[in-house]
């Protein structure tokens, strides 16, 4: 009854690797590589999963919860701005990288599920792909709204959060799985794009440990606010995904993943968009605080507690 | 020092993001020749650019280019302007060009 | 009955990301790293069908077919010279590109017969390793003969071609695979080199598409005349090709590899080659016609046409 | 050259390991822009350093800067001591600031 | 019976690249990840096998043996002084080289066990990982004492030597695969650390070769002494560590593995800690012999070599 | 500026495959240091070179090399005629070399 996950000690070990000064370096082209990897690899293989439904059934459900995901940074801004004291265009980037999501996050999630052999609905990686549309747009308005300066080029922001690298790959990854799914030609893909996923992930987080290492000193230095916030926030979003996910009638692991979702942030695609977008935010701070706070918190202690909330729900009604 | 032309030299360093338009404007002043620098970083107005950071991907360019005086002239003249909306910086030196088979200047 | 495999799907969205402008990139080293396994793994797995064979009894067969391959550029350069009008140098230089080959379309057919569960000859990678040199030579000289200009420097072509990249891993791969096939030690290295190619050869062909988006908006801008030969070229070779398989008596699916290795055309070593032997010729071309038309003719609609003339030749007599 | 300021152009090359008193030395001389190449090899005193080679893991960093005469002044003093123990090479030229919207020199 | 593995044919082709002046390179970052792979997997595989044994058991035995090959710098350096005449530093750099490792050898060790069947004691990568600190503390002392110039900042070198990547990732990978041993979830992750090892060191290899063909050039002018050197002595280690592992009572695999690891000499890890500890020391010297000279041979004859030995002491009393 | 020397600084672009003969023909001149840019691309009489281009594979570097007037004039001499096989692009410009502790001119 092992509650930590092989996978994730590659994590500490980063961390670990960052805190002593180690030389240990991860090549970028390979962390990009890993990226690419990962992404296309977690579309497709939620995409196998889809061509077992009927599309048409699950795709109002799914908006659904996309739809909805645009609360969390409306819920995030107000308490960063009038109680964290941040300024508008901080407290918007923020909420834009909470609101959005963390793929990594997800399949430490679809990993602890896997672990237990419990199943989930395939089309909550369509969910996620889709989520980060409402957040960086929901975002990228509580961010300028009344501000002065600069008009938002909302075509390029929109062409950026919609051609951007993350979602275009999980889109991707979908369609080709789904399509593979129904001709049934998955059998030499999912040599490299499910057999592989593990290891895959295990190298990333590696190299995650070591980047949360260096943002981590960043975020202290910004106060003991912004902490609490990246761990607060993402279990009071992690109940809410849990309670909307029964809501919806989704299993219990799709409950836990949707929690995932709604809990985790983003430290890629949001920072690109926000840069674009909230120029005058300071990145250090967003950043710090998703993937030196809450990235780490959410793949040792949120995905266990996301787990038994999406258990505690479903254990009080049939 | 013999066969060298006088020339100007400029060093012009911009965010990677910027080199189209960068070269874009250089190809109107009918430009012929310019070496490009690319996975540069550094500090300036907007803070540290750093390329080798892959969560934040600031990533400089700088663009080395020799030319006659009167080509520098126009060139100088189109840069400034444009330099507000690319950032960055423009250094302009004197140098000698020595002289080679192909005249790419 | 699936005709389209998902794996060329990855090629058609790496196109999408090109023409919508995403910011998705490969990042060079994983580009360069692919190709290296690609070349690799496909003439390893030949190297190791080959060990079936009695190697004496097939090497005049497929040496054969390497000389009778000089004939596709000496086909192509009256075409180019006096119907397209192109310069002797920019003639020859496409000439050596179509007479020598692409790996990449070797592989989707090859996967295109795996899908099918066809059995074919293993020692057609060696005919393709082989087929660049009758080719690059050939092409050169049609390039250079007569012109004035410098000499060409044909100890330094003959180095750059025997000691290219791809010949080199092309051949090394056959000879470890041959070797290992006979040893009986294939184990261990087929787990990279078999299972995860078409994981690979997926991720390749995103790439390709990206570079493919590229050059096909180059190329037509030189008009419609290369674009109709890149398109009929390949079939008037991929039907010789046919046709010679079918008279040497390879199977089915022999036969329709030798028409891909005819009908495809190269956008690596002969690049190389050609920047080296015929510098006046202009790159654009070669590249934009055989990158950005004849290899996604070739993996969509090229690759089934081969498929149907091997079937046609192999049903006309027994 | 109008709209153009006269300053001093610092080129320094030091192994890659200073990179980092490098940058706090010319922090404490209140620099506020230079530009840093990495990748960069070459040939000096401690023989030749090639970062393309994965054995000997040898890198060079060239870092260019422009500043006004008076802070020139204040860098020379303090990097000219430092060079002892950073190694590598420091060459100062005269060059010409194109005026932009921000000040980072 | 074949003696000649597959898998150090890649080796061959990539040293005759090298020869012939091939234009194939391996990209640096697709080298350094294959070697964070190979780390990370040779660690990881061993440590799934500790699992098996009690840990407090072992720990003495493999201590022993660290300790124990403090001696081989120690033998080295009054040779490479007196007899072969080198300078101080040149003669205690050289000692640290070969009283350390070479993870690649150990790899092609385990490889011929495997393809023999023989079992082999997982608590040698341990070994491994830590046999590195005394030859290095050793070396260095050996380098430095009673030299004047600087003093040896031994803050600085141990930091170095202790947090360097090689002894990081190995210890890491033992690590995490003891716990993925003891809990019962290596399962996802050996479809990447232990099913495509092979196939990684083959890349690997195909680099090494080239990496050694260069250097083979260098050390080739530095005289015939260096080159006998890196023969013989590497055999009389092996004998050495063959007799060490009988004595403390190793199965035949596990002996063969003491004589590979005292027998093989570092590329990586010592030429990192050689150049903080003995500047003045010429790395060309070291890294020639132990890259161009003492690794080809290790994989080819030592490692059979040291088999036979092995299996001689096992032979002479039960 | 005190404790600096007056030299000569050269800046030389050639294609990378131009190099090792471009080292060479420095050793000859037995140029004692220079640094050497790898990665660079530009435009120039043979049209854009961009090493980013995986399927050009075309890549120019930059070698800067500051030495002597005497030197310089050496090299000058031996790399003029040179540049005809080289291509590329050759500047010299005035500097001042900061004394250290190492004599790499
Ligand atoms: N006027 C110039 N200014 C800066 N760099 C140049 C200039 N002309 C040529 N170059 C560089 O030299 C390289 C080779 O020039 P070329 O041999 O004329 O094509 C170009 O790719 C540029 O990087
Ligand atoms: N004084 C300077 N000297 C050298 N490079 C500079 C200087 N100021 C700015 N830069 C470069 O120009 C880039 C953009 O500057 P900025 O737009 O002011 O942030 C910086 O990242 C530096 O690489
Ligand atoms: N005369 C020079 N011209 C250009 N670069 C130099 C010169 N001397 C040294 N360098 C650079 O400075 C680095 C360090 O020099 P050193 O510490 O003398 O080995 C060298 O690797 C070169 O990149
Ligand atoms: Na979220
Ligand atoms: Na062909
Ligand atoms: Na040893």
């Amino acid at each position: 009854m092992a509650s930590i996950q092989p996978v994730v000690l590659f994590f500490v070990f980063g961390v670990l690797a960052g805190v002593i000064k180690s030389d240990l370096k991860i090549p970028e082209a390979l962390y990009k590589s890993l990226s690419i990897f990962l992404l296309i690899a977690i579309g497709f293989k939620g995409g196998v999963s889809m061509a077992k439904y009927e599309i048409m059934e699950v795709l109002p459900v799914a908006l659904s919860m996309v739809v909805l995901s645009a609360l969390i940074p409306l819920t995030a801004y107000p308490i960063l701005r009038y109680l964290g004291k941040f300024t508008q265009a901080d407290a918007g980037a923020i909420s834009a990288h909470y609101g959005s999501v963390s793929a990594v996050t997800f399949a430490v999630g679809v990993a602890f599920l896997a672990a237990k052999d419990e199943p989930s609905e395939g089309y909550m990686v369509l969910i996620m792909a889709l989520m980060e549309i409402p957040a960086l747009v929901t975002g990228t308005i509580l961010a300028r709204a009344g501000a002065g300066g600069e008009k938002t080029q909302w075509g390029k922001l929109m062409h950026e959060i919609l051609t951007g690298t993350s979602l275009y790959l999980l889109v991707m990854g979908v369609i080709i799985g789904y399509y593979a799914g129904m001709v049934k030609l998955v059998s030499p893909l999912d040599k490299m794009f499910m057999d592989l996923f593990m290891g895959v992930l295990a190298f990333f987080l590696l190299e995650m440990g070591l980047l949360a290492a260096a943002r981590l000193k960043v975020v202290a230095a910004k106060g003991v606010f912004i902490i609490s916030f990246g761990v607060l926030f993402p279990m009071l979003m992690g109940a809410f995904g849990a309670y909307l996910g029964w809501i919806f009638g989704l299993s219990e692991g799709g409950t836990m993943l949707l929690a995932v979702l709604y809990a985790s942030c983003s430290y890629i695609a949001a920072p690109a968009a926000m840069r674009l977008a909230v120029p005058d935010a300071d990145p250090a701070l967003s950043l710090g605080a998703s993937l030196g706070v809450t990235f780490p918190f959410n793949i040792f202690i949120g995905v266990p507690i996301y787990w038994e909330m999406a258990h505690w729900f479903h254990s009080i009604a049939v | 020092m013999n066969n060298t032309i006088a020339m100007k030299r400029f060093e012009i360093v911009v965010g990677i993001e910027q080199l189209e338009k960068l070269t874009e404007l250089l190809d109107r002043c009918s430009v012929r020749g310019y070496t490009v620098l690319k996975n540069a970083g550094g500090l300036g107005s907007l803070g540290i650019r750093d390329p080798g950071d892959v969560m934040m991907e600031l990533e400089n360019v700088m663009v080395v280019l020799a030319c006659k005086e009167d080509q520098a002239q126009r060139v100088l003249d189109e840069i400034r302007p444009a330099l507000k909306k690319l950032g960055g910086m423009c250094l302009i030196s004197e140098c000698q060009w020595v002289e080679g088979p192909a005249v790419s200047y």
